[in-house]
């Protein structure tokens, strides 16, 4: 496990432990979109299979950290300025126009010999989400990316035939997108 | 496989194994292109059954998505029950009493045994003979009244709640359940001597459909069909939860890969679940059935979570990303047909239309499961 | 030898076809298992879940319901409408109208375990089957009253 | 026998001969179904009538009035000739059956080779009706008809050569007559053909082959082929079909019963030979076809093609040269005499 | 296929419609079309307890040209929706249709607000002869369908109701 978690570690933006009772996995892996071919190949020769890919819209989620981010310095100092004696200071409104909303890709790594359960997560810009296919290395995810591609419209650049696979053939609609109305 | 079907300059023709086919058992349509009875090149397509299960998870609450975990695979549907409870637990940190984890086992593994019978019997039908499955309809009807009479319903059960069950067991449910192991174990030997050594059926099963396991990490099948093909994986064995470490049952492994493994994997599965049982019914505990302490409103902490559970068909997965609302951010069903089903396009290449048949009724495909 | 596999086989497989003949005519003179549903017909078990119905008080014979609305809410499908009102002397609301909507309801159940005051509880109706959709829009308040007036009419 | 009597008996052999195969088609139906539902622990058809005798009539009513539908894509002329080529074979052979000493329609001195002539006629029809729907799933099953039945027609015919050698005549009726009691059946026959009672089950495997009946049913199996090549025959063009198939099952069955059973002889000396025997045995062999299809799964077409040229073919020649070796060295006390 | 319907028989034998009436009651072939949990509880019904044989319907033709009523079991997908009405075109005149479970009724536990998927009841396909609730229904409830289009078909019912 070791020499795996060293190999990850080399092509991963951030690796970490996660508690597996807790959370129900032992690895969690941050890759960039590109490298993510790259670590289904270390996790293959490691001897490891696909169980799943997981889309994840996280529509207006920058937005709420902005807030959050704010209302936490603003909470702090109001807190420093009771103690100080002056009166708290205007709460000033969050501009979050500038800030981009991401699509998260997860792929869930298991081995069937001994019990570590790997998960790369990358993310992707929300409005043109676009990662590398790596149904070459695992054949089995050529039908998981499929169908999170009709589902959330992320567009698996290499996989052989990305046209609607679970929706009806003429579907254009992604339904999972949290901005989805039938 | 033979070369005569790969030869490209065969003329060939598509042929449609239609969204209704008696063999399909649901809505899966093979897209087929043959040559004379052989198969150039297979291709599933899906989605004629879609139902829109993770939809649903995004504007339920938590409890309200209960329903819908009983009619995703409704052949073993207390082991999804399972899956999506034990998830939801691991989330939100609730604890289960001892007597309710036993009697999720129990429940949970008499399912099994009602699925791998009910498939039994599809799989003979499918290869042509029809009495074994009135036979295993006769005995799964037995199981279904058991199950009936705790949870109320035969098929579509919505019977697990976050930290235990919804009632408790009474005791002819005990005496029933062990009436029934009884009159299984004196049948078996007649479902063994009337197919599993039928001359016709051996012919039919062996060395048909070989998957290799190498074929089956690379697509990530589960269940018995990575068990046919020698890969030692029981989410039951290799990640224990629940009870199940405190009963000793070992897990078939065939190594052929071919369908008769497959097929034989299943049939010691359903003498395996009887052991579990047996043993389970006699380390009853008393105790309550559910936790006292479980909020009404479950919130789970944010953050995303994973848990699997051991199917009938393979390892069943619930990834839930909550955000600490009462209605799920995102609930991902990781189904093992789905992933065992993938691999058909490549294992049924070259071979008869008869004996792809016959390996698709050895992957015991339930549709619903894998379009979700 | 090559053919002593052929022998073997031949006569193995001959004998297996001999065997599986053997068992289905042993099950050929079993007694039959069928139930004639028409003339015979099962009792059900008393937790299967038919579609809801409201549960009377013994005493009055008026549904427990106070219509707080917990089973609306808690219902996935949204199959349950219920509307009352306060009458001004008394103090709790009175049910005036309970609808179940029966096609969409999946008989998960949360609603029974919702209500708090076991105002309503699974039916034992298992053989629904008619030509019109709209039979399965129930009335549960008028179920109750009918209930009531057979059993009265029985008394 | 003056002309005119001769064709009033004719006619009469005629009307019975269509009407025996007729309700043969019909209540075998219902034995089927119920044969079916016993072996499985059901009961079969009930409730129409008593214990589900009119359910055959209520089948007929419904499939004679269901509307006729000629699928556009279909070849007319061979989708409507097609049911008609496997039935008026399988009728025509019960001409030449000699049901009991004197009940038989025509006595020809060849009446085995025309059975078997219209025998290969009626896998004609099953061809035809398979191309003519224009359908893939039939135009398999058509090909895999031809197959089995060319596979299973040489065994089959190898035994009755066997047979006619040891018979000297193809006159159904003088075969009967060789048979007078149960010891010089041609089952038990071992003086004549040692590997007699193999030669049965020979002809019995090859007359289910030839019928299409499971465990070789690959022309109309269900769950591969949908329904095979009646998939696009609705109402009376099904019906037909069905007919067809029955009524060569009882000609199989027949013949099995002539050739190897003594026909309408009586096995027990104290009652007399007559037609009712001739039905009984029928009857049984048929009910022994049923009973093997809810007991076997299918063979696939390498299987079923294996089990003819690799095994019965073998062996069947193997009884021929016994059978001529026998009948070199001692010559048959009974048989030509 | 259009829709055109087959046109009313002009001259109308009484007796003889009832004797055509009582065949077709009696030996009504459903098709082995199951969508998905109700297909279930329908091969149940066909199985040695409940035993659909006794009422002549237990010949599950697969292809829809010999079938005459076709038990809509299950949900149906608006990906299935053409196959469905395609099957239900193919099949010769005196066809009936039973909606069997709460999913071809009205799209049972899977209709909701923002559903794209699924079209909510048989009945907005082809005109549907008997609904049975439940999710899914019971054997006896699939029985309790068959009679009720048996007496659609003959006019009076035959066997006697059971009261639950």
């Amino acid at each position: 496990m070791e020499e795996l978690v060293a190999r990850l570690e080399e092509i991963a933006a951030s690796v970490s432990r996660a508690d597996y009772d807790a959370k129900g996995y032992h690895l969690d892996v941050t890759v960039a979109p590109d490298d993510v071919e790259k670590a289904a190949l270390v996790l293959d020769e490691a001897g490891y299979t696909l169980e799943a890919i997981t889309g994840v819209d996280w529509l207006g989620e920058a937005a709420r950290k902005a807030e959050a981010e704010a209302k936490a310095a603003y909470a702090a100092a109001k807190k420093a300025a009771e103690e100080a004696g002056e009166e708290p200071p205007e709460m000033e409104p969050v501009d979050t126009s500038g800030l981009k909303d991401e699509m998260e890709i997860v792929y869930d790594y298991t081995s069937y010999s001994h019990l570590f359960r790997v998960m790369v997560r990358c993310r992707v810009d929300r409005d043109n989400p676009e990662l590398p296919s790596i149904h070459q290395v695992f054949p089995g995810a050529d039908w998981h990316e499929k169908e999170t591609h009709d589902f959330f419209g992320i567009v698996f650049t290499g996989n052989p035939d990305l046209s609607p696979f679970l929706l009806p053939e003429d579907a254009d609609y992604h339904p999972l997108r949290k901005d989805f109305s039938a | 496989m033979s070369e005569l079907a790969l030869s490209p300059n065969q003329e060939t023709f598509v042929l449609n194994l239609g969204p209704q086919h008696p063999a399909t058992h649901g809505v899966l349509r093979v897209k087929l292109v043959m040559d004379g009875e052989y198969i150039v090149s297979a291709e599933p397509v899906l989605g004629y059954i879609h139902r829109m299960h993770e939809k649903m998870g995004e504007n339920r609450t938590w409890a309200q998505f209960m329903p819908n975990t009983g009619r995703l695979d409704y052949l073993g549907a207390l082991s999804y029950n399972h899956g999506y409870v034990k998830a939801v637990e691991r989330a939100a940190g609730i604890e289960v009493p001892e007597r309710a984890e036993y009697i999720r086992v129990i429940t949970v593994e008499l399912n099994r045994i009602a699925s791998h019978l009910l498939w039994f019997g599809a799989f003979v039908l499918d290869l042509g003979g029809f009495t074994p499955l009135l036979y295993a309809f006769d005995d799964r009807e037995m199981i279904l009244d058991l199950l009936e009479s705790v949870t109320g319903a035969r098929l579509t059960f919505c019977y697990f709640r976050f930290g235990g069950v919804y009632n408790d067991i009474d005791d002819d449910f005990v005496t029933g359940t062990r009436e029934f192991i009884k009159r299984l174990r004196k049948r078996l030997p007649d479902y063994h001597n009337l197919v599993t050594k039928n001359i016709i059926m051996i012919k039919r099963l062996k060395d048909v459909g070989v998957i290799s396991a190498e074929m089956c990490r690379k697509y990530g099948a589960t269940g018995p069909v990575a068990r046919g093909s020698g890969i030692d994986y029981d989410v039951r064995r290799s990640e224990p939860y629940s009870v199940y470490p405190e009963f000793d049952f070992d897990i078939p492994v065939y190594h052929e890969g071919d369908s008769m493994a497959r097929y034989m994997v299943r049939m010691d599965e359903i003498e395996q679940s009887m052991r579990i049982v047996e043993q389970a019914l006699d380390r009853l505990p008393d105790g309550p059935v559910k936790a006292e302490k479980v909020p009404k409103i479950i919130k789970p902490a944010p953050g995303d979570y994973y848990s699997v559970v051991e199917a009938a068909r393979g390892t069943f997965g619930v990834r839930l990303v909550s955000d600490g609302t009462n209605t799920p951010y995102r609930l991902k069903l990781r189904s093992p047909t789905f992933s065992n089903l993938s691999l058909f396009g490549e294992a049924a290449r070259g071979m008869l239309l008869a004996d792809a048949l016959a390996l698709m009724g050895s992957l015991d495909l339930v549709i619903p499961e894998i379009d979700r | 030898m090559i053919m002593g596999a052929y022998f073997k086989d031949l006569f193995g497989g001959f004998w297996s076809l001999i065997v599986g003949l053997a068992i289905t005519i042993k099950y050929f003179f079993q007694p039959v298992v069928t139930l004639q549903y028409p003339h015979e017909s099962l009792k059900m078990t008393p937790r299967f879940r038919g579609h809801i119905d409201l549960v009377a008080d013994p005493g009055t014979g008026e549904p427990l319901c106070i219509v707080c609305g917990m089973c609306q809410r808690s219902c996935p499908s949204g199959c349950i409408s219920l509307k009352g009102e306060k009458p001004e002397g008394a103090k709790k609301k009175v049910l005036t109208a309970y609808t179940l909507d029966f096609t969409r309801c999946s008989l998960c159940g949360l609603c029974v375990e919702s209500c708090n005051f076991g105002a309503i509880d699974f039916s034992k109706e298992y053989n629904l089957a008619g030509p019109s959709r709209e039979a399965y829009v129930f009335d549960l308040l008028k179920r109750l009253k009918d209930r009531r007036s057979n059993a009265d009419a029985d008394a | 026998m003056n002309a005119s009597t001769e064709v009033y008996r004719l006619i009469a052999f005629l009307v019975g001969l269509i009407a025996f195969a007729a309700l043969n088609a019909a209540y075998l139906v219902w034995l089927e179904r119920k044969v079916c539902g016993h072996i499985q622990r059901r009961i079969g058809p009930k409730e129409v009538g008593p214990y589900g005798l009119l359910q055959p009539i209520a089948d007929g009513i419904k499939l004679m009035t269901k509307q006729v539908m000629l699928p556009p894509q279909v070849d007319p002329v061979l989708f409507r000739i097609a049911p008609a080529l496997v039935l008026i074979p399988a009728v025509m052979s019960f001409v030449v059956i000699p049901f009991s000493e004197n009940l038989v329609a025509r006595e020809i001195n060849v009446g085995l080779l025309m059975v078997f002539a219209f025998a290969s006629v009626n896998v004609l029809g099953l061809l035809v009706g398979g191309w003519g729907s224009a359908n893939k799933y039939a135009v398999i099953s058509a090909a895999r008809c031809v197959s089995q039945n060319v596979a299973y027609e040489i065994p089959m015919l190898i035994t009755v050569i066997t047979m006619v050698m040891i018979t000297g005549t193809m006159n159904l009726n003088e075969i009967v007559m060789q048979q007078p009691d149960i010891t010089r059946w041609y089952v038990f026959r071992f003086t004549a053909s040692p590997l007699a009672p193999v030669a049965f089950i020979i002809f019995f495997i090859c007359s289910l082959a030839e019928t299409n009946r499971a465990p070789f049913d690959l022309g109309e199996a269900e769950s591969e082929l949908i329904a095979g090549f009646h998939t696009e025959y609705s109402g009376m063009g099904f019906g037909l079909f069905f007919m067809g198939e029955y009524a060569n099952i009882v000609i199989g069955t027949s013949l099995a019963t002539i050739l190897f059973l003594g026909g309408w002889q009586s096995p027990v000396p104290f009652i007399p030979g007559g037609w009712w025997w001739f039905l009984a045995k029928v009857y049984f062999l048929i009910f022994c076809v049923m009973w093997i299809r809810w007991t076997y799964p299918r063979t696939t077409l390498w299987g079923l093609l294996n089990l003819s040229w690799k095994i019965l073919i073998p062996i069947s020649l193997l009884n021929l040269l016994l059978t001529g070796g026998m009948l070199k060295l001692m010559p048959l006390a009974g048989g030509a005499g | 296929m259009g829709k055109e319907s087959v046109p009313e028989a002009i001259v109308r034998f009484a007796p003889l419609d009832k004797l055509l009436g009582l065949g077709r009651a009696n030996s009504l072939w459903p098709m082995t079309f199951g969508l998905a949990c109700c297909a279930i509880e329908m091969m149940a019904t066909g199985a040695a307890r409940f035993d659909l044989a006794r009422f002549g319907a237990e010949v599950f033709r697969p292809s829809p040209r010999q079938c005459d009523v076709m038990i809509v079991a299950g949900t149906i997908s608006k990906k299935m929706a053409p196959a469905v009405q395609t099957l239900y075109d193919q099949m010769p005149e005196p066809k009936w249709v039973i909606a069997m479970g709460n999913c071809a009724i009205s799209g049972g536990p899977f209709s909701f607000k923002g559903q794209y998927g699924i079209v909510e009841g048989a009945d907005k396909l082809f005109p549907v002869d008997i609904y049975i609730p439940g999710c899914p229904p019971r054997p006896e409830a699939l029985i309790e369908g068959i009679l009720e289009l048996e007496e659609k078909i003959t006019g009076k019912r035959r066997w006697p109701r059971v009261e639950a």
